[in-house]
């Protein structure tokens, strides 16, 4: 049992609380809608090596697990870098233990590439909606029961959306199998389960900055001649907030950990992270906007970038019911269907 | 007790409906350049007398017309722009202000400012709130200082939504700052285009359009004071009652549940059943409507309390409270139940509805803020509702 | 329009104010349990003519509509008076619709006996858990397609239930049809509508008075030297459950002015009255016992009394959510099972 | 990060997994007295050295035994002790009673109550609150007077749970009026047996027996008082730090979670489907075990902390309003779902699962009161975690 940060990953947390705070402040994150992405911060946080840092070193990677991962997607996740961090480093992930020939693997992770996952099976041909997809050129996605790699130009053009993130359909044509059968929906399940607990990670810090946002104005912010953040009500607002957020934090940790230990009920944690953790940002968001009255509301102030973004995160993977019902299959056994 | 409206009203209803079939077209909903008000509709209800309708009858000048609607019919008439989604935020603060002119006015007032506000010639804009006050408007800072019988303004005005579409704004000003802070405002009416006014667009995330005005040096004559010297919070919480003719809010979440029944009903699942069959989606659907019936029952008790010519202060604050609280909890649900469709915006070709429950989604969270927080609201509710003491707040 | 009490309504009131404060008080309300009846109580009631008030006066009743006879419901309510007025008044009303001959619905409506209707259908011959069912004659139920009466003594013990409330399962052995086919149901329909409505003003008229505990005791109770009442959460925790509760009471009101006027959402209105009242209720009454402190969950304030009986109120005719999804029967048409 | 107990804890919880299962039968589960506290299960923990193993091993004298337990096992324990639903309200206070006394007070007191306590042989019972301080429990009235080498006690404390199964209470007195409440305070270790002192019943609605204890001129030598006069309130802050390694409560869900997935995969509903198929109860169900996971990672938190040394007053503040109100709000979602069976009551024949989710319910609001109320608990956690001024209460 060992619940701190270790003092590797301390380093690491010192680099990229560095990094994105000089590289991704409010204005860079504005610049980049309404695509989500930022090509030139993209290429700086490739030059650090996160991108590939949790791939084994013998496939040119970082070798660090996902909890190591996890300390640069807080960061990103606080600050809302836009860069497709997550789905990258899963794809590529997916595709290694996919065994994709070294050559491809080595070819997406060593250039300026980005690869993305797709959360939903393709349908008719088509991956829909698929996270990262307006910039990702490699996509991997389950089609029918197997597991494919579709390698096509990037669209870099998103449909218009709330989260501001660079999702698009992305047709399949002359797509390759990696897996078939039962390995693919394993494989496949995995990294969706990463996938969850990493956007877990950054749900959560999202959750947290967009709080302490709200705690910043209300300290500041007077009205009836005292702070606002003197107000009971105010106080217990952002008191309820942040003891979801700490259990929020809780969880994904948790479920990080549970991957990198091949733990058994690691990807039910990880889809429980996700769902919990998405859902105290949102509420951390919905304190923070409220306590800073108008103010939330305008497009100055950063409170709404965070409270669309993690809408975002929450609907990625397909509606919060659909995602309950396939963690009550997971945690209570399909539907019998039968009677007692 | 009987909840029907009388048979006049309801035939009112029916007048209103065959308008709004004719004349809300999609061009009329589109507000994405986020002005909530659209002229030929404001102007075609002018013509109908439905802006002089809602002012009191006692109030009009022979010459205007109208005020030949009863507050029944006025209810009838919100009620049925509210769940046909009509912006129609002009409305509310033209008949607003035009009755504040008409009751506390002065003649010019009467006739250059409430004139044109109910021939629906002219729109107005609040200007009341502050970059340093918005709950505590009391606390405004914005200077009137006397100057023969002009006054010269500066200062700073926020959220003055609509004032970019104006001709006059209703400016909350302090003429005395040695008194306590209630006690040492005056209201005026200020005419946009005067000299040293600018103003600045505020956009907010629901796409709405709101201003920040500025006043440097506006001198204007004491005929654009309304109310008396140092008499500026009389005037506003005079200007209160006039809400009741015009109260909206009531209904935001209907337009929304119509989307989102639309939405369910033509969308299926990633098993191919329709959303409509999903027994967590129903059960969410009947939660919405529920309380949209609840809100019902607030709107038409004020508006019958109004109708007898009761105030209605907490009642009016606690449907406003329950009617926006439940509103983005209702957007929470609906967009939630899309998945990632949800998030697509109008622009984007396959946005479900043209994105209008994304719009909704975004615009929820405002309602809980505009016209008193949630939190100022609870405290009212608490204090002339509950019969608390002020709260240690 | 006419939102206020006629000033008949208002009379009547003021006679059952006077009544229910005098002669169902706390102690009587205790010493009832755990049954939940006391037929001294029963007995003075029914010397009043409220059970019967919203019979015709044709067959012996009042004269009186569902609203009248809501005035009164409104105050037992508001003292949890240990009597089913509700389930006798709705199932004479149901009696006299399904036609039931004149001389029984006389003996009924007449003597001290008591009538209740089962909110369920009956299973296998026997209705469950019906409301006053512990201490009711008669009992009027659906069985199978026909609405039957079945007439046998009340066995005037009911298993031990948190709501303190009389109900029990009724054999129907030799019960008597009344109506059939889709007549019993338009029926049964009407009378379980009848029951959501006046349970919902019940419901409303409990929330309203715990929560009037609640701000009693806040006035009252002081602790780091102010009145609790003086505390900001404190206030809009109550706020919030009055808001609730005046919304609540205008829906019940408007449920039963739609049942006595016929109008078409009657039923539609009456079980969304149910739900939100009861709901509304439990809110109510959770936050005038949090507010309480430890004196809320102790048995000799009334606070928990109230607390136990509106959830009774609100499970009575079956889960919550098994009346949402028959609520979206009804509003949204039945599961088509159909996809687009 | 690790959140994988060390081995030597996991293999101390299959000791406590077979413990509990050889030794937890439904009689011990059966609260129905009204007493969470089992005299044959806590004597068998005693004698296991477990009541001992709690305390913190520098405190524990040689003779006593014990101590041989760390942290992280003790969290074990009582981990399983709720997952089981045990009743080990007795175990929390006799720990935590007995380290304050192996701390702070003198011989006699060690060798009177620290003693027969961890040997399970004897119970304590907080005496903090009055019936006029109960949050604010430092404005105790309960008077200690001082005669000689003597003290005289009267007053009355309320919410002394277990007092007439203790031996005995330990009493915040006050001992100076003249000084700010938290500075007139001493604390007394007072034998219950001692001439003077009545213990009343306080029945609850969730069924559980506290106690209202009055002392009439309760005559107790100094030897009973622990810490400085007029110290109490020290005494109090130090004896918290105690409840580090016997937190209990973070898991009250668990068994409630439990019983209702056995109810639903046994119980069908009107249309003869059973309730564990139906969607709307699946997402319930699931919502309230991610809640209970959340709980999990509290729990560990606080425990590893513990185990490291540090103190962790506001964590263990925020694990106790996660878990007490979302126990609650299971409750309810649980109770609901099943319709009016679910109200029948252990001792009704047809009550599903003998009562025990209806118990559940009614037992879990004392839960967001007990041992700081839900809004105590808010005020910490905006002071000492988001650093907020104190409030405006």
């Amino acid at each position: 049992m060992q619940l701190a940060l270790t003092p590797d990953e301390r380093a690491v947390q010192d680099v990229f609380v560095a990094f994105f705070t000089n590289e991704s402040p409010p204005e860079i994150v504005r610049a980049a809608e309404p695509l989500g992405f930022d090509a030139e911060l993209w290429a700086k946080l490739a030059a650090t090596g996160a991108p590939s840092m949790a791939l084994p070193e013998s496939v040119g990677g970082g070798g660090a697990d996902l909890a190591a991962l996890a300390v640069v997607v807080e960061e990103a996740g606080r600050t809302l870098a836009p860069v497709p961090l997550i789905e990258h480093a899963i794809a590529l992930r997916l595709a290694h233990a996919a065994d994709l020939d070294a050559t491809t693997l080595a070819a997406i992770a060593s250039s300026n590439r980005i690869a993305a996952i797709a959360l939903r099976p393709a349908v008719g041909g088509t991956a829909g909606l698929v996270p990262a997809g307006a910039v990702a050129d490699v996509i991997l996605v389950l089609d029918g029961t197997d597991l494919v790699l579709a390698e096509v130009p990037a669209p870099a053009h998103a449909p218009a959306n709330t989260a501001a993130a660079p999702l698009a359909d992305r047709p399949l044509g002359g797509a390759k199998v990696l897996a078939t059968g039962a390995k693919a929906a394993r494989l496949i399940a995995r990294a969706r389960a990463e996938w969850f607990a990493l956007t877990a990670t950054e749900a959560a810090a999202m959750g947290r900055q967009v709080l302490q946002l709200g705690v910043d104005y209300v300290m500041e912010r007077t009205q009836f001649g005292v702070p606002v953040g003197s107000f009971q009500a105010v106080q217990h607002g952002l008191a309820d907030a942040s003891v979801r957020i700490e259990g929020a934090t809780l969880l994904a940790q948790r479920a990080v950990w549970a991957l990198d230990a091949d733990r058994p009920e690691a990807n039910e944690l990880a889809a429980m992270a996700h769902l919990f953790c998405c859902d105290a940002a949102q509420q951390a968001a919905a304190a923070s906007m409220q306590f800073h009255g108008g103010y939330g509301y305008a497009e100055e102030y950063d409170v709404q970038l965070y409270y669309r973004r993690v809408k975002g995160r929450m609907l990625l993977p397909g509606s919060p019911g659909s995602q309950y019902q396939a963690l009550a299959d997971d945690l209570l056994g399909p539907v019998s269907g039968g009677a007692s | 007790m009987d909840f029907a409206f009388p048979p006049h009203a309801e035939a009112f209803r029916t007048e209103v409906r065959e308008f709004l079939a004719a004349n809300i077209t999609p061009e009329t909903l589109d507000v994405s350049d986020g002005t909530i008000h659209d002229w030929d509709l404001h102007q075609k209800m002018a013509a109908k007398g439905w802006l002089s309708g809602a002012v009191p009858e006692e109030l009009i000048p022979p010459d205007l017309g109208g005020g030949d609607r009863d507050l029944l019919e006025m209810a009838v008439l919100i009620e049925e722009l509210q769940l046909a989604g009509a912006p129609a935020d002009g409305l509310g603060v033209a008949v607003c202000v035009a009755s504040m002119v008409l009751e506390l006015g002065n003649d010019f007032l009467k006739e250059t400012v409430a004139g044109p506000l109910l021939r629906g010639e002219v729109l107005a804009s609040f200007g009341y709130s502050e970059p340093e006050s918005g709950s505590d408007v009391a606390a405004a800072q914005t200077k009137a200082a006397r100057d023969g019988d002009h006054w010269v303004i500066n200062g700073q005005k926020m959220w003055t939504t609509l004032a970019h579409e104006a001709a006059f704004v209703i400016l909350l000003t302090r003429t005395n700052a040695e008194v306590p802070k209630h006690k040492g405002l005056t209201m005026f009416l200020v005419p946009l285009d005067a000299p040293g006014i600018e103003i600045q667009p505020v956009w907010t995330m629901g796409t709405e359009r709101s201003n920040a005005t500025f006043y440097d040096d506006v001198r204007i004559g004491d005929e654009w004071r309304i109310g008396e010297v140092d008499g500026g919070w009389a005037v506003m919480k005079a200007a209160l009652k006039y809400e009741r003719g015009i109260a909206g809010g009531q209904f935001p979440s209907a337009p929304l549940l119509d989307a989102a029944i639309t939405y369910c009903r033509t969308t299926t699942d990633a098993d191919g059943r329709l959303l409509i069959d999903d027994p967590t989606v129903r059960e969410q659907l009947v939660r919405a409507r529920i309380d949209i019936e609840v809100c019902r029952g607030f709107a038409y008790k004020t508006a019958w309390m109004a109708a007898q010519g009761d105030f209605f202060g907490v009642e009016g604050s606690m449907t406003k409270l329950f009617a926006s609280e439940s509103y983005k909890q209702h957007a929470h649900w609906i967009l939630d139940l899309m998945g990632p469709e949800g998030l697509l915006q109008h622009g984007a070709d396959a946005a479900p509805l043209g994105g209008s429950i994304e719009e909704h989604w975004r615009h929820a969270p405002v309602t809980t803020i505009y016209g008193g927080t949630s939190q100022i609201t609870r405290n009212l509710v608490a204090e002339q509702h509950l019969g608390l003491p002020r709260a240690r707040r």
